[in-house]
């Protein structure tokens, strides 16, 4: 009505926001991902299931353009495969002290 | 292939004590397989153990008999080195039978 | 045992190299370890251990000693020895991969290859033996080759096991990797195989009663009835891994088979007693 | 054989037809044939829920309660997939047996007919869905008599 052009400067700018949102959250999902699969390849034979599930709907969540759910996801994997290493770094130690025998 | 079915029978007494295992899926019909289908009904309805042409035993048995399902029973007036037959029949119509010595 | 425990933790501090242990050999952790379940059931003998959860309740015997009128496993082992005894394509048998024709050798297995340098556990070997014959392996977790290593045990039911760690760096360090694993905590629920079957075993988590460690392989393969079928003792690893989740490694990995190799040690002297049932 | 058995034996004659009434003629047949004969096995006795239903169902009438009979399976139930029954029973003339499981979707598990001369004793192992009351049928002198016990089946079966 009053403030046509008001509205559709309105109106793009939504509209673009989310656009270039989407971009910035695909990389930051590659990065995410990336970080999140060395961390777990890096936990060796202490890999966490909960972790490999994660990365996988990360995956699949990305297949499907949904890049704030993989980031999400991504982002969880990290932190989970981070846990991972942190114990599989512990313990190379602490088995000896519960170890029957030493 | 082998007997669907492996049968020990003892007499003791008077008393023979006989023990049978059959080799049977006993699906349900209320179980899923890994791909999410429900896996048809199929199980030993009725199991027969004679002794002499007599029937000694008759089991009429529903999906709620375990895999593989077990049988014990306890009869008289057999003895030592008498045959005994067991036999089987599912809901499929497929059946099966074997002959065991009492011991 | 509590005083030993502390002085060998305290060694353990003191010491650099974990590989020179203070002289702890493999005899003498299963020594200690037969010591620490002796004092933790006073009332179990040894011999039981193979039983497991069964040598500790009474309730669960009895289910246990029911099956075992005609355990559910015997169609699996009469299919495992006809496959044991059929011939190869080239007319050789797995006889011939054994020493005395694969009767009775269960308790010595799984065994050091000083030669190969690795674990070679019994469903290794009888892979081995088919592709030595032209045959495709099986697959390790099920089926076939549980069949057959039920039979195989089957011939061995009573012997007691004689595993050998032989005096080389490899066999011991095999040995090592094996108790490491054993002890070390894993998976996001962070659990070791021993933190139940060491330090817990007699007690229920939920509806499952902890088996001790001492004992444990013997009973291989097992038939259990949440399978409905027989399995390796890979695939318990596996589905324990699983459990504390921990992702699987994969069944015959080098790390499951040093682990079983150090199980396995565990265990001499106690008898063969798979396959056996659980649930 | 007794009412009580003939009268589920008849339901199946009824639905099999020719070849269950001449079987029907002999009580107990001379079959030297593999196969057993499944056609008076009671569909709907073992399509029924619930125990009292499927006792009437099965046996035309209601069992009442009976200490003679003994009934010899676990109190925790380490697999509801494979669960150990025995029943056994001082009731004298004993024609027949059943099992149900009250909380399983159809109650009935298994029924035996016990010829003269046969013990009255049978061991089976059942699958129960999750805790239950299990209740054991005597048919004694024509009358139907039950025993119940429960048992508490949990999910177990730790590790994959």
């Amino acid at each position: 009505m009053m403030n046509k052009p008001l509205l559709t400067i309105g109106l793009s700018l939504s509209l673009w926001v989310p656009l270039c949102a989407q971009a910035g959250v695909k990389e930051d999902f590659q990065k995410i991902y990336s970080e999140a699969e060395s961390a777990h390849k890096d936990a060796g034979n202490f890999q966490w299931t909960t972790t490999t599930a994660r990365l996988k709907t990360a995956e699949s969540a990305a297949e499907s353009g949904d890049y704030e759910k993989a980031k999400a996801m991504a982002a969880e994997a990290l932190q989970l495969a981070n846990e991972s290493v942190a114990q599989r770094k512990k313990q190379a130690e602490a088995w000896k002290n519960i170890a029957i025998g030493g | 292939m082998a007997s669907s079915i492996r049968v020990r029978a003892v007499e003791s007494g008077g008393v023979t004590s006989l023990k049978a295992l059959v080799r049977h899926p006993m699906d349900s019909g209320f179980v899923k397989d890994s791909a999410g289908n429900i896996v048809p009904a199929h199980f030993i309805q009725v199991l027969t153990i004679s002794h002499n042409g007599k029937q000694v035993f008759i089991a009429d048995w529903g999906p709620a008999v375990s895999k593989d399902p077990f049988l014990e029973c306890r009869f008289e007036g057999a003895k030592k080195g008498d045959k005994l037959t067991i036999s089987w029949i599912d809901n499929k119509g497929e059946s099966d039978s074997t002959e065991a010595t009492i011991a | 045992m509590l005083k030993a425990k502390i002085i060998l933790v305290a060694m353990s501090v003191t010491l650099a190299t974990p590989q020179v242990l203070a002289g702890a050999t493999p005899e003498e952790d299963r020594k200690e370890a037969v010591e620490y379940f002796k004092q933790m059931f006073p009332d179990v003998p040894l011999t039981e251990f193979v039983n497991g959860q069964y040598a500790l309740n009474e309730d669960r015997r009895s289910q246990w000693q029911s099956l075992q009128d005609f355990p559910p496993y015997e169609f699996a082992v009469a299919d495992g020895q006809e496959m044991f005894e059929t011939p190869f394509a080239n007319g050789k048998t797995y006889a011939s991969c054994f020493e005395n024709d694969g009767i009775g050798i269960r308790q010595n297995y799984p065994r050091f290859d000083e030669n190969k340098k690795e674990v070679i556990t019994l469903e290794l070997a009888i892979n081995q033996c088919r592709e030595v014959n032209g045959e495709k392996p099986l697959k390790y977790k099920k089926g076939d080759i549980a069949s057959i290593s039920a039979y195989m045990a089957s011939t061995s039911k009573g012997k007691q096991f004689d595993i050998k760690v032989p005096d080389n760096p490899e066999a011991l360090a095999a040995y090592e990797d094996g108790k490491e694993f054993y002890y070390s905590r894993r998976g996001q629920l962070n659990f070791s195989c021993a933190g139940c079957h060491v330090q817990n075993p007699g007690k229920w988590i939920r509806a499952d009663l902890l088996s001790p460690a001492l004992g444990q392989p013997s009973n291989f393969p097992v038939h259990r009835s949440k399978w409905g079928e027989l399995g390796t003792l890979h695939r318990r690893f596996a589905g324990c891994n699983a459990n504390v989740r921990a992702e699987p490694l994969a069944a015959q990995s080098e790390e499951y088979r040093n682990l079983e190799y150090f199980l396995t040690y565990m265990s001499n002297g106690l008898s063969v007693v798979g396959p056996s049932t659980r649930p | 054989m007794i009412d009580q058995t003939r009268r589920g034996f008849l339901k199946g004659v009824l639905g099999a037809g020719v070849a269950g009434i001449a079987l029907g003629s002999g009580l107990i047949p001379l079959r030297v044939e593999a196969a057993p004969d499944a056609s008076n096995w009671s569909k709907k006795a073992f399509s029924t829920p619930g125990v009292d239903d499927t006792i009437s169902e099965l046996y035309g009438m209601e069992a009442v309660e009976s200490d003679k009979i003994s009934m010899d399976l676990p109190t925790i139930a380490q697999n509801g997939a494979v669960v150990p029954v025995t029943v056994e029973t001082s009731l004298p003339n004993v024609t027949g047996i059943a099992l149900l499981v009250a909380q399983n979707p159809n109650a009935l598990a298994a029924t035996f007919e016990i010829p003269k001369g046969t013990l009255p004793f049978v061991s089976n192992r059942l699958k129960m869905a999750e805790t239950t009351d299990v209740v054991a049928v005597v048919i004694s002198d024509g009358k139907a008599y039950k025993a119940t016990q429960n048992v508490k089946v949990t999910v177990g079966g730790c590790g994959g």
